[in-house]
């Protein structure tokens, strides 16, 4: 792989995918500096969770580059797997968390750990990853509910689940797909939070849809539209961009 | 939490399931072999060897158990591997006959010099030493099973296409063995055995011991899959049955998990089809074909797939009513008898007999619990 | 047109529906208000008969049809506009439009001209895949799908859910023109107040499954019903 | 032509025959495995005259074989089922096994094979067949065309019964040997090199 | 025994030429002649029809028809010989009177393949001069067979006479090949110029005259045939490519006749049907039982029995899928690997039942007279029964299409199995259309099981012979496909039959499923997959 020099944390130059002639993404270009959080807005279809799959392998784009951590890996020859095992942890928009694990094993899987055949082999339970799950826990209130099977969960707390699933994985790069979907203004407040907390020694891209929690979040937004950059800035800039007013916000 | 192994490994039902395998390998060759044949607790020699197969039956549930129980790989070509180490051990029987044979040539077997073959293929050294064919009884399906594995959960295939394919395997197989050049006796396969380590396959000793022998690998699987599943390489196998793509996206290798309990799966059943030849007599190309794969699924289904001691049962009820089926005036209807099973299995009792019996006990013990005034409702939606 | 009589709803042991009752008059809208998980729209899956509901009554133009499946339900006039869309990803634009022939005899099989009116977009796209749609196309798709079954009684889950304003407005505007009609009764399922209170003519916001608050719009006191709605 | 398809592979087979209009006329086959069985599932008609080669059909005429046609399709309850020569030979294989159980008085399969050179039961076209010393038996040779109705007609025989070879006496691996389970106690013993275990050793 | 039977036929074509032509008829030669089948030996049998044809009796025509088609019988005590007329009305075969009382012992005269080969050469010397073509046809080609000498003067006279291009043709290349191997008595320029005709004729036949001839002859002659031994040899390696081809072809055929209805239980529904063989092999059980019924109660309708067989075969296959999937399938929707246990559990069942009713032997199923035999074209031959199983197949398939796609059923069917229960918040009846795309491929696996009848041996393992054949092509083309399907079978048709003649058949077997196992792991959805966000959606 050609390294690239680049200062940026996630690099996106010209990336195209399509399917069957539709282009999902159109040379969606942007980056993402380290320790940034970088909000991503769009109406559906615009191509955020193409782009969210373009970064974590699961779709390889047709043209274009992707690089990760100053230009030192090229994510477009790499599997899920050692795109995941790089850093670059992911929240799906529909929260899917290992239904028939209890919540404890959920974290437990996510946790951070030689992800080898031969070390889950001989894993052994440790009271620092115990104390780590427990923390999470904390974090995300689903204490009491440690030994329940993640199938029972309601939404709102498979959502949390999986959120600390991230957490669990300390990745360098968080994707989080809709994070506030079917969560109370309560409930996003501290999500808006929580994700504060975690930036603080990580990078996150987060998609939503809901202005409110994009405002509170207080970082920089990027517009897409038609699988490109509208506009890019902060909430103010972008929500008062003439071509994003007229194709997202409508006339 | 360090008192790892024997809890973890030992719960109430596989503690059950050990000492009652471990009376049957004992109670058995007493009452064979001590017991006179008049007496009405003697065991027929018969017996030993019907028991014996059903061991072996029993094994290779067990090894499709845990990979379409807790791996959710629904392998239709197990059978193969069970006939890969039936013909490794086959092999080695063939050695030893040695000059016994009806053309009485000390190195080709029969069957060779009947094809007038003037010397023995080069894949068939080795076979007279025993450590040698035990090694390939292994080595063989895990090879197999590893290059295949290695291609099909490499490109992803998974679900009913992977079950597709490794019928075709198994089929592909069978249209090899058959054929007489490719030095495994054709239609005909490999029989008319003498002697194991140096004892009559035939005398009732030799059959008692196989069957201990079958009882102790029998076991000895069992331990190995009840350290697997309570490991947390289970718990991964368990995260890629229901949400594969997730456990990529936390970092699992998930081939390599896949591929690491295929192969292993796949020396499980070879080593069952290694001690089910010296019991039956004879492995012929027959033992690759579909539906006998399909039919061992059918067992786990019975018994109840993700329950190690569920797959253990089934092999056992399904052979047994096979067996009751088969030699008297019912056969015609067995056909019936089977597929009715696979209809009412999958229909009425999907979780299997264990599984329903679980279910059942947790369900109660869930009762008892909500029956307590505290817990809140909570909307589903 | 239609009448929810006091239903409840289980999944397992879980309650999600309690003694639920709702009205829908032809030409008239009735907002169902909500956060979401307080039960929206396990009210209705009861009502369309995705699920059965445990106790209480459901009638359509005075018939009972608490226990017919949901077929039976689509053929005798209701409507469903789902979370999601749920576009048959396959067929065509006009395909999916067609699909809504079912309950109709044969000879009144056509497209009303209203549902080209009202979503001008879906004209040119007749022959797309339904699925290469945009997410605000296919709601529109979905919208005039169920136009063309004639229902009598239309029902829309979060209608606006992940759209972009400019469609909302889109859909804001059909609403009110097929309420304008007076042929059908409409429920809609919203969790923005903004939107619902522009269309509505009856209220009802939810909670944990239960109706905690009704009002009519000339009688709406919106500070309780924000109140209602925020807890 | 000399087809030695065996078993059910023989219908394609003899439906593609027919169809592709090689007649017996213009080329004959001549089949080693094709028997009554596999012709009740065929139209025989366009294979009128092809030929194979048993060592019983059911067409032949004795009492023998009338008896046991009558008893087989009492049986199998069907009036139409056939007979061919793998039954045949189960009916006099299992009476010569009778006949050596009976004179050894035991079932032990060793005793029994022991006792089974020189035993002699009556085959159903007529004759008396004979186990040899090389286990094979006497039995007669027939060739029979096939005939509009799935049966043969036997167009050529032997004159009397023909002593089964275990061994060609033509080709060449195999000329100089002989089978023998009563004085050599062989199943390859070489004429030449006077050895028993075949050329390979 | 070839070179034999050639002279014999010969003999008797010389021997009816020059007497039957003639027009002295010895007088009570033809009765003298029947009393030789009367003995029940085929030697005089033979010596009869030698006598018979020698006898230029007008009636002997009509006589050794009646022998071909067993129709001629014989008394040993009366000794008398006589025929069976179409309406199995009996006639002496010496007096011509209808007898109302034949004796007791009355036998057919046995045939076997040399008398059968004396009856077709003594017919065809009668009939080189007859008024149908296809008879005289016959008779040059028995000539260009025997290519004896002496018939040499009589081709010729009925070459001259000769209109139709066909037999003229066959006159021509009968004569080429009397000239090339006689003797001394023609001149090399006459065996060259015989030789080109042989060369142009191009096939194995004309390859073994040519490669056949003295090494005595001329130089000239001998270069002659090398180089058109060359040309015939090239000839054929094209045509036997061309024949591999229609092999592939007619495999492909049959291949996705299998698979057609698997692509809609499979491929649309997702319903792994692991008795669809089983369908298959009650649409040939069907066909058994109507061509039983036509055979007992009107032999007349037999060429109709397919066309009877086939709407037959689509209802009770239909019925019996529609019966399944009410009863058993749609519990199980959503869990794939489950139907596929049950389904081969049904498979057993289904297998078990016909073994039951029908028993465990092959059923005779026959080919109605437009499917039987095979015309030339070209250098290969191609058998109706094929030919139209490919044309069946091919309008089966477009049907299938059609319906799919411009039938209201067909959009329901679709519509159900993207999304159920959309479409029954639609008002489609979805557990109908369930039940209705289930059957309808159920049903075409029934017609499939009519025209496999016509190739296959009917029994109750039927069924099993394509199951896995069927998945792999479905799977090969890419699921939920049709076009995918009909690509699949053929590319897998012909690629057997061209691996066939390297590695054999069962080997080649093997290499298709080890490539089909390659190729899956590569487009795991197969060749046509369905790509793009709709799939996904």
């Amino acid at each position: 792989m050609e390294p690239k020099t680049t200062s940026a944390l996630l690099y996106l130059d010209a990336i195209t995918v399509s399917f069957d002639g539709f282009k999902a993404l159109n040379e969606l270009s942007f980056v993402i500096e380290p320790r940034e959080m970088r909000a991503i807005i769009g109406p559906n279809g615009a191509g955020k969770t193409t782009m969210m799959d373009v970064i974590t392998g699961k779709t390889r784009p047709d043209s274009g580059d992707v690089f990760f951590e100053q230009g030192s890996y090229d994510l477009s020859k790499l599997d899920e797997t050692e795109i995941a095992e790089l850093g670059i942890g992911r929240k799906f928009q529909k929260p899917t968390v290992f239904d028939m694990h209890s919540v404890e094993d959920n974290l437990l899987l996510a946790l951070k750990n030689d992800r080898s055949v031969r070390a889950t082999l001989i894993w052994e339970n440790t009271s620092s990853q115990q104390n780590r799950i427990h923390e999470i826990l904390d974090t995300i209130r689903l204490k009491n509910m440690r030994s329940r099977v993640a199938g029972s969960l309601s939404h709102g707390q498979k959502q949390w689940l999986e959120i600390g699933m991230l957490l669990a994985q300390g990745p360098k790069l968080l994707l989080v797909d809709e994070p506030v979907a079917g969560m109370t203004d309560a409930e996003t407040l501290q999500t808006a939070e929580l994700l504060k907390d975690i930036n603080r020694d990580r990078t996150v891209i987060v998609v939503e849809h809901d202005m409110a929690f994009v405002r509170e979040l207080g970082v920089k937004v990027t517009c897409l539209h038609e699988g490109s950059v509208l506009a890019e800035g902060t909430i103010d800039q972008v929500s008062t961009n003439d071509r994003v007013v007229e194709v997202y916000l409508g006339r | 939490m360090s008192a790892f192994p024997l809890t973890r490994l030992l719960d109430n039902a596989s503690t059950i399931f050990l000492a009652l395998l471990a009376a049957f390998a004992i109670a058995i060759p007493v009452l064979n072999l001590l017991v006179p044949a008049g007496s009405g607790l003697h065991v027929s020699t018969y017996l030993v060897a019907l028991f014996g197969k059903y061991i072996c039956y029993a094994m290779l549930a067990l090894s499709i158990d845990l990979i379409w129980g807790y791996a959710g790989i629904l392998s239709l070509g197990h059978g193969a591997f069970f006939a890969l180490g039936g013909y490794a051990m086959g092999m080695y029987l063939m050695r030893q006959i040695g000059a016994r044979g009806v053309y009485a040539n000390p190195i080709l077997p029969d069957f060779m010099v009947f094809l007038n073959w003037q010397e023995l293929p080069l894949y068939w050294y080795g076979f007279n030493h025993f450590a040698y064919a035990a090694l390939m009884i292994v080595l063989v399906p895990g090879l197999v099973a590893f290059v295949f594995g290695w291609f099909a959960f490499r490109s992803r295939v998974t679900g009913v296409y992977l079950s597709i394919i490794t019928q075709a395997m198994t089929y592909a197989l069978m249209l090899g063995f058959f054929r007489n050049n490719f030095g495994f006796g054709g239609n005909n396969g490999l029989t008319d055995f003498k002697d194991i380590l140096g004892f009559n396959v035939q005398a009732e000793g030799t059959r008692n011991a196989l069957l201990v022998v079958s009882c102790l690998a029998l076991a000895l699987s069992f331990l190995i899959c009840r350290t697997i599943v309570t490991s947390k390489f289970g718990k991964v196998l368990v995260a890629i049955r229901d949400a594969e793509a997730r456990t990529r996206f936390l970092g699992y290798r998930v081939e390599a998990y896949k591929l690491f309990v295929f192969t292993l799966s796949a020396c499980m059943a070879g080593v069952a089809g290694a001690l089910y030849v010296p019991q039956v007599g004879i492995i012929n190309p027959g033992e690759f074909a579909p539906a006998n794969s399909i039919e061992a699924v059918i067992w786990v289904a019975v018994g109840g797939r993700g329950t190690l001691t569920g797959a253990v049962l089934g092999a056992f009820v399904v052979n047994y009513a096979k067996t009751f089926f088969t030699s008297g005036w019912l056969a015609p209807y067995w056909l019936f008898v089977l597929g009715g099973l696979f209809v009412a299995v999958t229909l009425l009792l999907p979780r299997g007999i264990v599984g329903t019996f679980e279910w059942w006990h947790e369900r109660r013990a869930e009762k008892k619990i909500t029956a307590l005034p505290a817990s809140a409702p909570h909307a589903a939606e | 047109m239609l009448e929810v009589n006091g239903i409840d709803l289980h999944y397992g042991a879980a309650q999600a529906l309690r003694d639920i009752s709702l009205k829908a008059e032809p030409g008239k809208v009735t907002c169902v208000l909500g956060r979401n998980g307080v039960g929206k729209t396990s009210l209705l899956r009861a009502i369309v008969g995705q699920h059965p509901v445990s106790k209480g009554s459901i009638l359509l133009g005075g018939t009972e049809i608490t226990s017919l499946p949901t077929v039976s339900r689509a053929r005798s006039g209701i409507a469903f506009v789902p979370q999601g869309r749920e576009i048959f990803p396959l067929l065509t634009v006009e395909e999916n439009l067609e699909t809504g022939f079912a309950p109709l005899p044969r000879d009144e099989r056509s497209v009303p001209d209203d549902v080209f009116s009202l979503f001008p977009v879906l004209s040119s796209m007749l022959k797309r895949r339904g699925g290469d749609l945009s997410g605000g196309q296919q709601q529109q798709l979905a919208i005039g799908r169920a136009l063309v079954m004639r229902p009598k009684l239309l029902l829309l889950d979060e209608p606006t859910e992940g759209i972009q304003p400019s469609i909302i407005k889109d859909i804001g505007r059909a609403i009110s023109y097929l309420c304008g009609l007076g042929e059908m009764a409409i429920v809609l399922v919203e969790q923005y107040l903004d939107f619902a209170s522009e269309l509505g003519d009856h209220f009802a916001v939810m909670e944990r499954g239960s109706i905690v608050y009704g009002c009519d719009k000339s009688t709406m006191d919106e500070g309780a019903l924000k109140r209602a709605l925020a807890i | 032509m000399v087809s030695t398809i065996n078993g059910d592979a023989n219908v394609p087979f003899y439906k593609e025959l027919g169809n592709q209009g090689l007649k017996a006329t213009d080329i004959p086959v001549v089949a080693f495995s094709v028997g009554e069985e596999e012709l009740a599932g065929l139209d025989t008609k366009p294979l009128l005259g092809h030929l194979a080669a048993w060592n019983y059909f059911e067409s032949i005429k004795s009492p023998g074989n009338a008896e046991f046609i009558k008893k087989w399709q009492a049986f199998t309850k069907n009036p139409k089922r056939v007979t061919n020569d793998p039954m045949e030979a189960h009916v006099i294989g299992f009476n010569m096994w009778v006949k050596a159980v009976e004179k050894v008085k035991s079932t032990d399969p060793d005793k029994v094979i022991d006792a089974l050179p020189g035993i002699e039961a009556a085959n159903l076209t007529g004759g008396t067949s004979k186990m040899l010393p090389n286990h094979h038996l006497t039995k007669p040779v027939f060739i029979g065309e096939i005939r509009g109705d799935g049966q043969f007609d036997v167009v050529w025989k032997t004159k009397g019964l023909v002593p089964g070879d275990a061994w060609s006496d033509f080709l060449p691996g195999s000329k100089d040997l002989e089978a023998d389970w009563v004085t050599l106690k062989c199943g390859n013993y070489n004429k030449v090199t006077k050895k028993c275990g075949g050329h390979a050793s | 025994m070839r070179s034999f039977y050639d002279r014999i036929v010969a003999l008797v074509l010389v021997a009816g030429i020059l007497f039957g032509g003639a027009t002295v008829a010895r007088a009570g030669a033809y009765e003298d002649a029947l009393a030789g089948f009367t003995t029940d030996s085929f030697g005089d049998t033979a010596d009869a029809i030698d006598s018979l044809a020698a006898s230029g009796d007008p009636r002997t025509g009509l006589l050794l028809e009646a022998l071909k088609d067993q129709r001629l019988l014989y008394s040993v005590e009366a000794k008398k010989v006589f025929i069976k007329d179409q309406s199995d009305k009996l006639t002496d075969a010496a007096t011509g009177e209808a007898v109302a009382t034949p004796p007791s012992d009355i036998e057919n005269v046995r045939l076997n393949n040399r008398v059968r080969g004396m009856i077709d050469a003594a017919l065809g010397s009668l009939t080189l001069m007859a008024k149908e073509p296809g008879r005289r046809l016959d008779a040059a080609q028995a000539v260009f067979k025997s290519r004896d000498s002496s018939a040499l003067h009589n081709v010729d006279k009925a070459r001259e006479k000769e209109t139709d291009p066909r037999v003229k043709k066959a006159l021509t290349e009968a004569r080429a090949a009397i000239i090339l191997y006689s003797g001394d008595s023609s001149s090399p320029e006459d065996k060259i110029a015989a030789i080109a005709v042989i060369r142009d004729r191009g096939d194995q036949d004309a390859l073994g005259l040519v490669d056949g001839l003295p090494s005595d002859l001329p130089p000239a002659v001998r270069q002659a045939a090398a180089s058109a031994s060359a040309k015939i040899q090239g000839n054929l390696a094209l045509w036997s490519a061309i024949q591999n081809a229609w092999y592939g072809l007619s495999l492909g055929s049959v291949l996705l006749l299998a698979a057609i209805g698997l692509a809609i239980t499979f491929g649309v529904m997702g319903i792994i049907n692991m008795a669809h063989g089983e369908m298959v092999m009650l649409g040939a059980y069907t066909t058994f039982v109507v061509q039983e019924f036509i055979r007992a109660r009107n032999p007349t309708l037999f060429d109709y029995s397919l066309v009877i067989a086939v709407p037959l075969a689509f209802v009770v296959s239909g019925a019996v899928g529609i019966a399944i999937e009410r009863s058993i399938i749609r519990f199980l929707y959503g869990r794939p690997l489950e139907t596929l246990l049950a389904t081969w559990g049904l498979s057993l069942i289904l297998q078990q039942a016909i073994r039951t009713i029908f028993g465990p032997t092959n059923k005779e199923v026959g080919n109605p007279s437009w499917m039987s035999g095979a015309f030339d074209l070209g250098g290969i031959t191609i058998t109706y029964n094929r030919l139209w199983i490919i044309c069946f197949t091919l309008a089966v398939f477009v049907a299938l299409l059609g319906m799919l796609r411009f039938t209201r059923l067909g959009l329901e069917m679709r519509a159900v199995t993207q999304n159920r229960s959309m479409a029954a918040a639609m008002g489609i009846r979805t557990a109908r259309i369930d039940a209705l795309t289930f059957g309808l491929g159920s049903g075409i696996a029934g017609i499939a099981g009519v025209a496999l009848s016509q190739i296959d041996n009917v029994s109750p393992n039927l069924g099993q012979g394509y199951i896995i054949d069927s998945f792999m092509v479905v799977v090969f083309g890419g699921v939920g496909n049709l076009w995918g399907t009909l690509v699949g079978a053929f590319t897998l048709g012909i690629a057997n039959k061209f691996l066939e003649p390297y590695a054999g058949a069962v080997l080649g077997k093997i290499a298709i499923l080890v490539l089909i196992i390659l190729f899956i792991q590569k487009r795991p959805r197969g060749m046509f997959a369905l790509k793009g966000r709709a799939v996904e959606a």
